[in-house]
């Protein structure tokens, strides 16, 4: 095991993947001499070169686009935009192109794509650069939606992204970008759709994802001294969802909290709470569920305002009490 | 780079193609059995057989909503074709796509495309994967008049001409998009003007002149081929009839209909052929025949083929 | 009352705003002479003329940014996207600037803009036109979501749309425009936000919307035939949801089943799950909740492929019988 | 249609203001207590300042995350902008906005905005809006060399070609898009070229004299008031400083930020004036200090406020 930052993770898979493969390419705005606006592809250009590392203008419908078109040919983007709220002018492009040419076409089609997007609230870039949108491509059939909570995960979960012949959206908390953790050594790789239980526990399921685990993980410690065991699950990959992972772990814990730190209203929790709801684990369920959530505003500038935004420890240790309670 | 003259036979079997095929589409629209939007470009004929005419095997194409034309011109069966507009399990797409999804990757058929402009980025993609993947091939987006008006169109002729990426933009300029003319869409009617905005070179084509076309664009994808980047070619043209089938047409006069009918580029190559002793009107009659014949089966073949499965609403949502 | 199709609510409720107030104005594609795709502007570019009825080129970022502004300034645009799988084109304006600038200016910005689009597969148009993509509108705060289900509710619906001075998505589903229903004769409104009970019922709450209400409507019929008395609930305005109505309906019947056409993962029928699953409704529930809605696949072309992919009545019958087991 | 001489000392001070705002937001960032992203403009003063002042007061102007210039040049207070930027409930925004969506409607300031090129469309909105309700205001829409490559650009430009909108395009050449110098990201460098496009005019301004700025912005301005239409103006700038606070700045040379400095609009526009006897270098110092003067009271205000009451996370998100 070495310690790197999540940065660093996402880094390595990508050097390691265009190593592997030679149709691997970068495509995305200043992400060539100066490696991006958080660095995270630092030191590719200068390794792989202007073909391998495709610096853009502003134009992230083209640069969407011009992915699916080369991966439709066989070659192997990975596309940066630089923050998640820039989709929004991509979503043609990746919504009713990449996602679904290939069921349109009747399976000839394969869309061998990753698109990175930095994500999250919590530096004050205010409401045009602090949104978690993940619900939006989650609901769209086609799209496969990764979100890592650690730099062992970044790493393994986005080379196996890049390995899929499918269109991934991989999205990085920025907060965790300078976060360190253990990494293995050498090759490995994690599949798409399995969840992990990164604290086991027995009284409340928390369903958290992306830098939320972290802070889950943190309010279970805090809960474990007033004697509450709370289990933390990382779906890891927010589509496929593991289903049984999450039902399992309700039926073994009668509760369940879900976080994140999108808006809460049509977010990654309903469609948690919903499945279990609808679920076998229903009958176990000994208490309505929570959704802990990111406030049903827009994010705000202040960092007093945004710190109400976001979840927090506080929030968590309250849901988990009050399913409790 | 001088081009040859014209591969005029194939062009004229391919324009007389597409314009029995959609002859046939719309005397199956009569008895009720096509479903959904289909758009003909009955009419156009002279920029799809040209376009592809000038083209490799191996080259790519991205198409529109308005794509029977530009798929039939790039090689596809239009047996298959007509069993995918009938939602059959034997079509292009296991009927899931239908006439705005007609796609044959083998061929080098990127796709028809419901979302206008859509296809624009795809196409300069694929140019770039093509150079990714250290290959020679060119690829052609045909788009509309009104697809001009996108946002991906300016992103991608930027972009594409930036990179020199191996790509001729076919822009298909029927007058009109929709109901909406040319002149209450574009603030600048001549659509090669714009290419001026990239740096790169954009001209004006009578589209209603198969060989024309032929010579303007094998200029294009040549100097693409050469790796000197992308080209902007607007061919003038006009489509026979509505825009989707039931159109009231309240947008354009009878006049104006006419007079383009008068420019038919199946009649105009004809003539030329059989003017310059390249053809006789009974050889030409014979490809008329023959192509009816084909389509008979084609109809035939998707008639009796079978719905999809219903299994097949779940597949080719992902791949493993 | 009067028999009205929907498209002629629509375009009644658009001639008499345009009459009331000489800010209100259309924009969009196709929208005059030929009276829009669905022609539902019928008549209106001949009776109010080309300025109060902006003919645009076909450009949706500049559309819904160009009512964006203009609603700015104190005009009051009624913008149409021809089918709603187009906003992923414009979704940049309305999401990011039209529906946070209020929020972002700490409260000066007014943008009183209603954005019409029809939405719906059954139409064999296919993977790109016909989407359901109401979720991720409703996911995002600033804007509000109404999808009227009959042809009286499309009018009032649309007059209060039109009096807001928010962002109002307007979402009419393309099967609907045909269907005919009493309308009142004159002037009326009907207040956003407000849920109504279509069907009362005793054994279950199926809470349906636009088209499917009918559909819904049509299942609690022969259901009532085998002696099951379902509840339809029509919330009309998707965001803000009258959550009181959903729960004091769930706390009634203590089942709760949800029709919509969108794919189901990540839909409305989620956040409708997990609002009752955290409701005091909760408690009430004696049994887990079901989901009807479109399969989780792009829109298929065959009409035999699309009934499969689309909620009907057997489907409906059948998730409340399961309910109800 | 004939424009008077620029307002020299309105447009002076206007420059002086934005420079010393700016400083001292760099004072405070050195201190730590500025939180985001804060782009400078300094070096690019004389856009701001000429353009404005070439407005009328019922204008309007929507402008970028570069947009302190914008803001001040269009006569927003510095202590409301300083508070906002320090997220204080006194702020602009009420601590809600911070520098990317500084606004101030009542002045015609319809916004900063964190999307590059977000604010062009709803500039052409805005003209749209004015046309609707019977006015004769104008706008103008400030954006980068960078913006000029997104969709919205395109499709904004055609549709205010196409109905003549009072607005007048403003780009702020300054040479690049955070760290992609114009050569790599535009195929056409000469954007004025692109106005051609639209059948519409284009200038390259040097956009380092205010005086030229004024000049070429009043004749647009006028011509937009006329109902003539839309005009593109390519103002050729420099940015001094990183793109944002703490840039490594690896992409240009220090001869290249040299040569620009040596072109600065503000010592040009002095030189100018005291040169031609318009106001003694004393005069002018004294506006330098009365501008020190009033940063200092509005950064007294601006630390003195409060944080904005918790209760106001939930207001202004729909109007009642
Ligand atoms: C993004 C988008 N906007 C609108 C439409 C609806 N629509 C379909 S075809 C068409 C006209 C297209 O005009 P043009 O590009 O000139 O092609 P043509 O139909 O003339 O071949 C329109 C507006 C669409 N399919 N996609
Ligand atoms: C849609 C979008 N893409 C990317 C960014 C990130 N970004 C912020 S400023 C900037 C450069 C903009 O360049 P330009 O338009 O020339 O303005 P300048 O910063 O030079 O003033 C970029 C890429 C953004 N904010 N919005
Ligand atoms: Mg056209
Ligand atoms: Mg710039």
């Amino acid at each position: 095991m070495k310690e790197l930052t999540l940065s660093q993770a996402v880094n390595e898979a990508l050097v390691e993947e265009m190593e592997r493969d030679p149709r691997v390419f970068l495509i995305g705005e200043d992400i060539g001499l100066h490696g991006g606006a958080f660095a995270v592809t630092k030191g590719i250009f200068q390794r792989f070169g202007p073909e391998r590392v495709r610096n853009t203008p502003i134009s992230e419908a083209a640069i969407a686009g011009a992915a699916v078109g080369a991966a439709l040919v066989g070659a192997r983007p990975v596309a940066e935009l630089m923050y998640t709220d820039f989709i929004t002018i991509a979503m043609d492009q990746v919504v009713n192109q990449g996602a679904k040419v290939k069921y349109m076409f009747g399976g000839k089609a394969r869309v061998p794509m990753v698109l990175r997007m930095p994500f999250g609230a919590g530096r004050a870039n205010a409401g045009q650069h602090s949104q978690s949108l993940e619900a939006w491509l989650c609901h769209v059939p086609g799209l496969k939606v990764v979100m890592p909570s650690t730099p062992a995960d970044a790493k393994g979960l986005l080379k196996s992204a890049i390995r899929e012949d499918n269109l991934i959206i991989f999205l990085e908390n920025k907060h965790l970008y300078s976060q360190k953790g253990p990494v293995p050594e050498g090759e490995y790789t994690i599949p798409l759709g399995a969840a992990e239980i990164k604290r086991a526990g027995g009284d409340v399921t928390v369903v958290a994802t992306g830098r939320q685990v972290t802070i889950a993980l943190g309010a279970a410690e805090k809960l474990s001294k007033e004697g509450i065991d709370a289990e933390v699950l990382d779906p890891r990959t927010l589509w496929p969802l593991d289903r049984e992972a999450i039902i399992a772990s309700v039926k073994k814990t009668g509760r369940l909290v879900t976080v994140h730190e999108a808006v809460k209203r049509f977010g990654f929790g309903a469609e948690v709470a919903a499945i279990v709801a609808e679920s076998e684990a229903f009958d176990y369920l000994d208490a309505p569920i929570r959704r802990v959530a990111g406030a049903e505003v827009p994010v705000p500038f202040s960092k007093f305002l945004e710190d109400l935004f976001l979840p927090d420890e506080q929030k968590i240790i309250a849901a988990c009490k009050a399913v409790l309670a | 780079m001088k081009t040859a003259g014209a591969p005029d036979r194939r062009i004229y079997e391919t324009m007389v193609s597409i314009r029995s095929f959609e002859t046939k589409l719309q005397e199956l629209s009569r008895k009720g059995v096509l479903r959904g939007s289909v758009h003909f470009c009955i009419g156009q004929e002279a920029v799809a057989a040209g376009v592809c005419a000038a083209l490799s095997p191996g080259d790519y194409i991205t198409s529109t909503h308005r794509g029977h034309g530009h798929a039939i011109a790039k090689g596809a069966r239009m047996d298959l074709m007509i069993a995918e507009l009938l939602g059959k399990a034997t079509g292009y797409c296991k009927g899931k796509g239908g006439s705005m999804h007609i796609a044959d990757l083998d061929l080098g058929h990127l796709g028809a495309n419901g979302i206008v402009g859509g296809g624009i980025p795809i196409a300069a993609g694929a140019a770039l994967g093509i150079r990714q993947l250290g290959l020679q091939n060119v690829v052609a987006a045909f788009f509309g008049d009104g697809a001009a008006n996108q946002g991906v169109f300016h992103e991608t002729l930027n972009l594409a001409a930036l990179w020199k990426l191996p790509v001729v933009f076919v822009c298909e300029n029927n007058q009109f998009g929709m109901t909406t003319p040319l002149s209450e869409a574009s603030s600048q009617p001549d659509l090669a003007k714009r290419a001026i905005a990239y740096d790169m070179p954009g001209t004006r084509v009578d589209g209603m002149d198969a060989r024309e076309v032929f010579r303007v664009t094998s200029d294009a994808v040549g100097r693409a081929r050469a790796g000197k980047g992308p080209s902007l070619l607007v061919m003038d043209t006009y489509r026979f009839e509505g825009h989707y089938i039931g159109d009231p047409v309240v947008y354009r006069t009878r006049e104006e209909v006419e007079d383009w009918k008068a420019k038919d580029p199946i009649l105009r190559l004809r003539k030329q052929m059989v003017g310059e002793g390249l053809a006789t009107e009974a050889e030409l009659d014979g490809i008329h025949g023959e192509i009816a014949r084909k389509l008979d089966e084609g109809v035939a073949f998707a008639q009796s083929s079978p719905d999809p499965d219903p299994s097949e609403l779940f597949t080719d949502v992902y791949s493993e």
